[in-house]
């Protein structure tokens, strides 16, 4: 059943690089909305009550001890239904506008969705590091091949340093699972499936450089201040469909590494480290907000907000506290469910106005109220207001950190007040105030409504009952944080 | 004899013709000058086949006697072609692939 | 004094007499004019028998000729893959310039020395051999840099390469000597033991020995200091002969130097293994950053072919069996993605006018997927990224570089290859995401050497796909090739601690 | 059904009309929309009354009723459920919230009737009844902070309403903000109680809070008081949180009414009463409420005095008031506080109807410099100004008579240095006797100015201009500025209606609390307050008489004043103003509120990112990016420079390689 959600996206993606033209916007429709009929059924048949389900374990690689090992537990199963959620209306979207190559764009959109659910389902750690190098690779082609070029930068630079700077910290993390696993077999057989690694444990002196090697590859790929550099360019460069997806997904990709492997496997390592990534989770917070409000160019706002609101879930995962990383899980979901109609809809205005500037916008509500609505939503969403499933997650957030570090907590909440400006802000400058000559008020249509309405009613459903997720989720993130309390103690 | 001055002459060998790369320009006398370091790789062989007093080391020079004429020879034919193209023989000269 | 003749295993020389005798045939043919269309004929055929040949001795492992050679899994493996990449030299030269100017069956009969050679050396197991196999297949190599006559970038390389290759051969000969002198032995077991009874593990003299064979070893992957050879000739010769000895001289000297370092000096690796592991950071550093803004593509491989061979080196600085292995299977992924790379720059050569520039690549992702595709997936798979071989190739190393706690060369590998991506990944952005250029599409089709037709020519197709495919193919399902690699390191299962 | 039941449906109205109205805006007339939202409104009403009836039929001891729907959130212990809590303190703020919107949404129905966004303003304002009536309602402290946020949320859309405006818009965002601050202060503190406590529900709470914090002023008592406080003080424009409710004058006048007066704004006493159990562990917490409460009216009733804006000086007289609510609870007169929340609710909500109509007949100027004569033109809406400023001020027998002097009377009877609490009470009183007659002595009697003039000429009217008063330029009606049509109290009978009843509970709805008489609210929320001392504590009959006696003094001596300055002497306020002119220079800029916000924290935040955008990210950042690529790249540099192209450059280099390698062996042998 996983290997089926795991590789339906690659197969669909293949036909529609082969099929004719007109057809491959259909055939890479279907494969995502196959996918999501399938997570959706995995979904509903997950025992939270269970920790690892639909486990897939057949060997790859024997001579290097790796398996194809699958799984999905209380982490991982709404970050895979996330993804295959947040393609839909990226594939929809650009069907909807037409590309060029559109044969090769909703192949490498597509091998895309398959590396990123890799890296949520697999098992086995270098399967996961395998699908996390992976996952950039097409947005690589993405970025550069669709990507607009800005003053002074080109898509394929951007894209040049986006590769080379998230893989600086794959790489090294690369060296660290192998590590991982040669340390803990100790002679042994050799075995790099995490539940059995975090069994088995390290010594404490080689978590410590381990756990650098795996946060440098989580950090610059959430990204955390201060290893954003390459994501203001690339995010200028990317289009906009992928760069939803890549906002909402692949950077959660990171903070789900820190749940999934970090904690289990280095909890001495976690234990010594937590308050230097609190810092670093404030930092982002703190940068992340005030870089927000400064900006003008609508990616760059949702992308340094995205740096804040990674740095919130960072702080929860680093909490060590039930409640901080059920609350970061949540707020993973939340952010990702957040950020994929706020591009769309930033794709929207940019077609009304021409141009991503908030500076010269304005007015864009006074014939499109419907739009205007939909956009407020998401804004809320964005800066959390309370009512949210956002704000749910980040009030555990908040209330882990809080029995961890009260002087963190309260800085962190500052976050919050600055998230309300900024968010305000762009929604403000966009849709209020008088409507500039050239920019044309109009109503967002049917077809684009019916790709980001049902995200919204989702955020609206979640936002009634976020317990829908925590539920399921509760029993493995309390098993992975207990994991470093006893270590702690 | 003892041992050490035939392996003192050969390291001088080698070296004569190490430097002789390193600061001749004709392609000619580097070729010959690559010989000199043969030679003296050859001259320690010989001596420590003395040393050991087994032939291996003998039959191995004579080997390295033909390998050396055979490079002198694709040398000295690299030389001609370069001749041929009026390219100047100097290897100074040969700078087109830098970088 | 009676003679005995030694008994010869026919069944383990087959290889080697089947090249000879294809090498003899091709160079009969060169003096037959009728005939000479079928030297590449002639030539694949007799790389065919070869590796039939050699598949057939797969399990082979006795001593040939008195112990001067052996033929043992190591020896097959790699024989085999310099088969392979003879192979697809032989079709990158069909239709090439250099062939044209040198005669093709005079080409070929050059080419098929070398790889006689190449063959000879992965069995080699004594210093003469050794020494006779290395010469025979550098000697050929010189001049078939030098081939393509009308160029004078071709004859400098030729020239080039023979002058510092011999400086490089004459400081190994007098590092054997050295070794000989210390051990007097010849073979590579009786020196291992004849270092270890005569107790001159650490005696300067032979250490100084095994310096200078390394560093003759060294020049001849490409390992900085001795690099420097490198780019010049990658881009000075002839395409197809830089496809040739970008992965077979990698191939045969790592033979070779496994087999002498791993068995002759294998009691002695605690003396040698810094210092091969300080040759192996330099050639990663200065090979990447070397590579980086070179405009020529050829030449940036030459300078990544440096990287690459510090990252192989590696795997011989652990001295363990899963070293071996590691890096058998990254010279294999290694041949396919250079294979697949330079075969795609011989079909856009030919079209653009032997243009080996990156800039002329702007924009053939749209207009020539055949180039654009190989090529691709070669950078991709030579910065290691997944699902390529390189990716598999990395961890494997990786994984042989944590077991032997040789973890910081493990994490130089990983600065290595971040460094490498801005290079391999501007080829792939200039293919793809630049517009095609004006310069690169006005190719004046008057002039000799352009073939628009180029990308349908089978034998320059075949090898860019079977490349990239098994580029790709052993990244997905890794484990043949893996088996394949372990194959190689069996064979010195018993002699590695 | 139980008084639960009732509750939710009391929520479940509003928040039905509102998105009845949202989905349905292209479908429906706006008069439909108008009457949906004055029926869903008027429900809730109903249902709040059925609430109450239930609930007064329960045991006096047990008169409280809480009910989950279903959990909200659970993880590691702290559980949060979706749950209300329906007690006579509850009940009594549904009931004010649903009747003042009830009235006020029947104004609005005639008020907006010709802007273009009357959908929207409906489903708004449907909207914040709901949310008002959830942060009501709510039965724990998460709850409360959504109610609380969501209320900030319809506020900051009423504000941002016409949002072709600049101003709106701004004002909007700056209520958010300051609103999400305190927001911040509900969570921590919610964080706080869950922590120390381990429940969040009401119930829970206040029942182990007495156990857990054992001795009074504990500081964690003490620091989850004042964090509420932080969120009281935002919600309720208390310094220093205050100065966006000025700004919020930007929305519509029954915005103004409803939200920015009569309900929204008193959410913070509200808190403060409900939490009182906590607030009663920690006195200090109390103490600050009612001296910030003491020092917010009394520098809100100093601007109030001299601001010339119609709206501003209601807003300011707003912020006044609610500092006597803060005194109130902050000393424990509990149902005193609420009583004058009511009644502040009745007459503040009329006087700015009231004004609302003036400002109409102004065709939307609000300066009073520009006002006169207004009693003959608009006879209905003088008579209604004037009744809420007789209420306002407390002339004896309003209903702000019998609520103001209460509070003042218990700071009184509390002594020692509750005094202070009473002194300063009278001296606002004194003040707000002169703002609120300044406003009706200047724009009343006198010659009719222009716009009166052609009312009463006419009876049409005047059409002026959509124009933006700030900047002066042509407005947009199509996104919903009030259309050309104007609408006046005595032309439109939606306002008249609301602006009656609201009148007529402004004059007398303090007869249900006369000391000694009827005492009505007292009673009424005494369940609730039954566990506080201080609650038990009253001042006598006779002193409370004589404390209204005190305040009908000073209110007929203010009225009698300000009629001296406007109509006796009115050369008079202009020699003050110039005689203390640094006075009036300070009251005039709102004692430079927004400065020193501007200057503590917005300046520092906006430096912040100028340096992290222009410097930090530049140089710190791109330096890392680029300074790393610079490295590479001049290596790079290095290792071709030495790739000469020589040949013996080669050999040299290799000579070097092999000297250093054969030095290496030769040391390494020796």
């Amino acid at each position: 059943m996983l290997s089926a959600i795991l590789w339906t996206p690659l197969a669909f993606g293949l036909i529609s690089l082969l099929a004719p033209r007109r057809f491959a916007p259909w055939v890479a429709g279907t494969g995502t909305l196959i996918t999501l009929v399938l997570a959706a059924i995995v979904a509903i048949g997950f025992d939270s009550s269970q920790g690892l389900q639909y486990v897939v374990d057949v060997t790859w690689i024997p001579g290097l001890g790796i398996n194809y090992s699958l799984g999905i537990d209380g982490i991982s199963v709404f970050l895979v239904l996330l993804t295959a959620l947040a393609w839909v209306p990226a594939v929809a979207f650009t069907a909807s506008r037409g590309t060029d190559r559109a044969g090769l764009f909703y192949f490498m959109l597509l091998a895309g969705q398959t590396a990123t659910l890799g890296a949520f389902l697999a098992q086995d750690l270098l399967l996961f590091v395998l699908f996390f190098d992976l996952m950039i690779v097409p947005f690589y082609f993405l970025f550069g091949i669709w990507g607009s070029d800005r003053e002074g930068v080109t898509a394929g630079s951007a894209t040049v340093k986006m590769i080379v700077f998230t893989l600086i910290g794959s790489l090294l993390m690369l060296v660290g699972a192998v590590a991982v696993g040669v340390i803990a077999a100790d002679g042994g057989q050799l075995t790099f499936n995490m539940a059995e690694l975090a069994e088995k444990g390290l010594p404490s002196g080689s978590q410590n450089w381990i756990f650098w090697f795996f946060a440098a590859a989580f950090l610059v790929k959430m990204p955390a201040f201060p290893l954003h550099g390459w994501m203001p360019d690339a995010y200028r460069a990317a289009p906009l469909p992928a760069l939803a997806v890549f906002s909402a997904v692949l950077s959660k990709v990171g903070a789900y590494g820190f749940l999934k492997v970090v904690l289990p496997i280095m909890p001495d390592a976690v234990e010594l480290f937590q308050t230097t990534m609190l810092i670093i989770a404030l930092g982002s917070i703190i940068y992340g907000s005030v870089m927000a409000f400064t900006k003008i160019d609508l990616r760059l706002i949702l992308g340094f907000s995205s740096v804040a609101q990674l740095g919130f879930i960072t702080l929860g995962i680093f909490a060590l506290d039930s409640t901080g990383a059920n609350g970061a899980l949540l707020q993973m979901i939340n952010h990702g469910l957040v950020v994929v109609p706020a591009f769309l809809i930033v794709a929207l205005i940019a077609e009304r106005t021409g141009s991503e500037d908030i500076g010269p916008m304005g007015g864009l509500a006074k014939k499109a109220p419907v739009f205007a609505v939909i956009f407020l939503i998401v804004t809320m969403g964005t800066l959390a207001i309370p009512g949210s499933a956002n704000f749910i997650g980040e009030f555990y957030i908040l209330n882990g950190v809080f029995n961890t570090d009260v002087a963190i907590a309260i800085i962190a909440s500052s976050g919050v007040a600055l998230a309300a400006f900024y968010a305000l802000r762009m929604y403000q400058r966009t849709m209020h105030n008088p409507l500039p000559e050239g920019s044309d008020s109009r109503e967002i249509s049917v077809r684009d409504g019916l790709m980001i309405v049902p995200i919204v009613l989702i955020m609206i459903v979640l936002a009634f009952c976020p317990q829908i997720i925590l539920g399921d989720t509760r029993d493995s993130v309390d098993a992975t944080v207990a994991v470093s309390k006893e270590a702690a103690q | 004899m003892a041992i050490e001055w035939y392996l003192v002459l050969s390291a001088m060998l080698f070296s004569i013709g190490f430097a002789g790369v390193l600061v001749r320009r004709n392609p000619v006398v580097v070729l010959l000058c690559l010989e000199l370091m043969l030679s003296g790789g050859a001259l320690a062989m010989l001596s420590f086949s003395r040393l050991h007093g087994d032939g291996d080391g003998q039959v191995f020079v004579l080997m390295v006697l033909v390998v050396a004429a055979a490079e002198v020879v694709v040398g000295l034919g690299l030389v001609v072609a370069m001749f041929r193209r009026r390219i100047p023989l100097d290897v100074d000269e040969m700078k087109e692939l830098r970088g | 004094m009676t003679f005995d003749a030694p008994t010869i295993d026919y069944a383990g020389l087959s290889p080697i007499i089947t090249m000879t005798a294809g090498l003899v045939l091709l160079v009969l043919v060169a003096v037959f004019d009728g005939v000479k269309r079928t030297a590449p004929a002639i030539a694949l055929l007799t790389l065919a028998t070869t590796a039939g040949l050699l598949i057939w001795q797969w399990d082979a492992d006795t001593p040939l000729l008195n112990g001067s050679l052996q033929i043992d899994g190591l020896a097959v493996v790699f024989s085999l893959l310099v088969v392979i990449s003879a192979a697809a030299a032989v079709l990158l030269t069909i239709g090439d310039p250099s062939e044209h100017q040198a005669g093709r069956p005079d080409f070929l009969a050059l080419l098929m020395a070398s790889v006689l050679g190449m063959v000879m050396l992965t069995m080699a197991s004594n210093l003469i051999t050794f020494f006779i196999a290395l010469e025979l297949f550098s000697i050929p190599l010189y001049a078939l840099c030098g081939t393509n006559l009308r160029k004078r970038e071709s004859l400098e390389a030729g020239l080039k390469y023979l002058i510092i290759g011999s400086v490089g051969s004459a400081t190994l000969l007098y590092g054997m000597a050295l070794i000989y002198g210390a051990s007097a032995a010849t073979d590579f077991t009786g020196i291992a033991s004849g270092l270890t009874e005569g107790g001159l593990i650490s005696d300067s003299l032979t250490l100084v020995g095994v310096g200078m064979i390394a560093v003759g070893l060294a020049f001849k992957i490409s390992i900085a200091p001795f690099h420097q050879w490198t780019p010049d000739v990658y881009q000075g010769a002839p395409t197809p002969v830089t496809a040739f000895m970008s992965a077979a001289t990698k191939l045969a000297a790592f033979a070779v130097f496994i087999r002498f370092f791993l068995v002759a000096l294998e009691p002695m690796a605690a003396e040698w293994d810094v210092i091969l592991a300080a040759l192996a950071t330099i050639s990663i550093l200065v090979g990447n950053v070397g590579a980086i803004a070179q405009s020529s593509l050829k030449r940036m491989l030459g300078y990544s072919g440096v990287a690459q061979a510090g990252y192989m080196l590696a795997g011989i600085v652990v001295a363990t069996q899963q070293g071996v292995d590691a890096l058998t299977f990254y010279l294999a992924a290694y041949l396919a993605m250079n294979m697949a790379a330079f075969a795609a720059i011989v079909i856009h050569e030919r079209q653009s006018g032997f243009s080996d520039s990156i800039e002329s690549l702007r924009g053939i992702g749209r207009s020539n997927p055949l180039v654009a595709w190989p090529l691709t997936i070669a950078m991709l798979a030579l910065a290691g990224l997944p699902p390529t071989a390189g990716f598999i190739g990395k961890l494997y190393l990786f994984q042989a570089l944590v077991e032997a706690d040789w973890t910081w060369l493990g994490v130089m590998i990983a600065i290595g290859t971040m460094i490498s991506l801005v290079y391999y990944m501007r080829v792939v952005a200039t293919i793809w995401m630049s517009p095609a250029s004006d310069a690169s599409l006005q190719v004046p089709s008057g002039e000799p050497g352009v073939d628009l037709d180029s990308p349908r020519r089978w034998y320059l197709v075949l090898p860019a796909i079977l490349g990239s495919a098994a580029a790709i193919f052993f990244g997905i399902i890794p484990q043949p090739l893996v088996e394949f690699a372990q194959h190689a390191g069996n064979a010195l299962a018993a002699l590695i601690s | 059904m139980n008084a639960a039941s009732w509750g939710w449906l009391v929520l479940l109205f509003p928040l039905l009309g509102s998105i009845f109205i949202g989905l349905t805006f292209r479908r429906i007339p706006p008069k439909a929309a108008g009457l949906v939202g004055i029926a869903a409104i008027a429900a809730a009403f109903i249902c709040g009354i059925a609430a109450v009836i239930s609930l007064q039929g329960e045991p006096a001891e047990s008169r409280h009723v809480a009910d989950s729907l279903w959990t909200y959130a659970s993880v590691g212990g702290l559980s949060i459920d979706l749950g209300i809590y329906v007690d006579p303190l509850s009940a009594f703020m549904v009931l004010v919230v649903t009747g003042v919107s009830s009235l006020i949404h029947i104004y609005s129905y005639s008020y907006m009737k010709s802007d273009a966004g009357y959908h929207r303003f409906f489903s708004y304002l449907n909207f914040f009844v709901f949310s008002m009536l959830l942060l009501v309602l709510a039965g724990n402290f998460v709850l409360l902070v959504v109610g609380w946020a969501f209320v900030g949320f319809a506020s900051y859309a009423l504000i941002s309403y016409w949002y072709r405006r600049e101003a709106a818009t701004r004002a909007g965002m700056k209520a958010f903000v300051i609103n999400v601050v305190g927001d911040i202060g509900l969570v921590l503190a919610a964080i706080l109680i869950f922590r120390e406590l381990g429940v969040i529900d009401y119930g829970a709470v206040f029942e182990k809070a007495p156990e857990v914090f054992t001795t009074t002023n504990e500081w964690t008592a003490v620091a989850i008081c004042l964090l509420l406080l932080v969120g009281a003080f935002a919600k309720s424009a208390q310094m220093p949180f205050h100065t966006w409710l000025a700004d919020a004058m930007e929305g519509p006048t029954p915005v103004s009414s409803l939200i920015h007066a009569a309900t929204m704004v008193t959410a913070g006493v509200y808190l403060v009463a409900r939490a009182h159990p906590l607030f009663e562990l920690a006195p200090a917490a109390a103490d600050v409420a009612a001296i910030v409460g003491l020092v917010t009216l009394l520098v809100a009733g100093t601007i109030a005095i001299v601001v010339t804006d119609l709206k501003r000086i209601i807003a300011y007289s707003t912020m006044s008031q609610i500092g006597y609510m803060f005194v109130a609870v902050g000393i424990g007169a509990y149902s005193a506080g609420m009583f004058h929340l009511m009644t502040h609710a009745f007459f503040k909500a009329l006087l700015f109807m009231a004004a609302g109509s003036v400002i109409a007949a102004m065709a939307n100027i609000q300066n009073i410099d520009r006002m006169k004569g207004f009693y003959k033109a608009m006879p209905f809406t003088a008579a209604m100004l004037i009744i809420g400023a007789l209420a306002l001020s407390g002339f004896p027998g309003t209903s702000g008579w019998f609520s103001k002097d209460e509070i003042i009377d218990f700071a009184a009877f509390r002594g020692g240095w509750y005094e202070i609490f009473a002194i300063g009470g009278y001296i606002g009183a004194f003040m707000t006797a002169i703002y609120s007659f300044r406003i009706i002595f200047r724009i009343l009697p006198g010659p009719p100015c222009e716009e009166a003039a052609h009312l009463i000429e006419t009876g049409h009217v005047v059409h002026g201009e959509p124009v933006n008063p700030a900047t002066g330029e042509k407005e947009d009606i199509e996104v919903g500025y009030p259309g050309e049509d104007h609408h006046i109290a005595e032309q439109a009978m939606g306002m008249k209606i609301g602006m009656s009843v609201l009148g007529f509970l402004a004059l007398v709805g303090g007869l249900v609390q006369i000391p000694g008489v009827t005492e009505v609210i007292t009673h009424f929320l005494e369940p609730t307050f039954e566990d506080s001392p201080l609650a038990a504590m009253h001042p006598t009959v006779a002193e409370a008489w004589k404390g209204l006696a005190k305040g009908a003094v000073i209110s007929v001596v203010g009225i009698a004043f300000t009629w001296w300055l406007y109509i006796g002497r009115p050369s008079v306020p202009e020699t003050l103003r110039r005689t203390f002119s640094p006075i009036y220079t300070l009251f005039i800029n709102k004692w430079y509120g927004d400065e020193i916000i501007d200057f503590l924290i917005v300046k520092p935040v906006k430096g912040f990112g100028r340096f992290a955008n222009n410097w930090f990210e530049r140089y710190a950042i791109g330096g890392l990016t680029n300074g790393t690529i610079a490295i590479v790249r001049s290596a790079s540099g290095a290792v071709r420079d030495l790739q000469t192209g020589m040949l013996r450059g080669y050999a040299l280099l290799m000579a070097v390689g092999t000297v250093a390698i054969l030095l290496y062996f030769l040391i390494r042998g020796l």
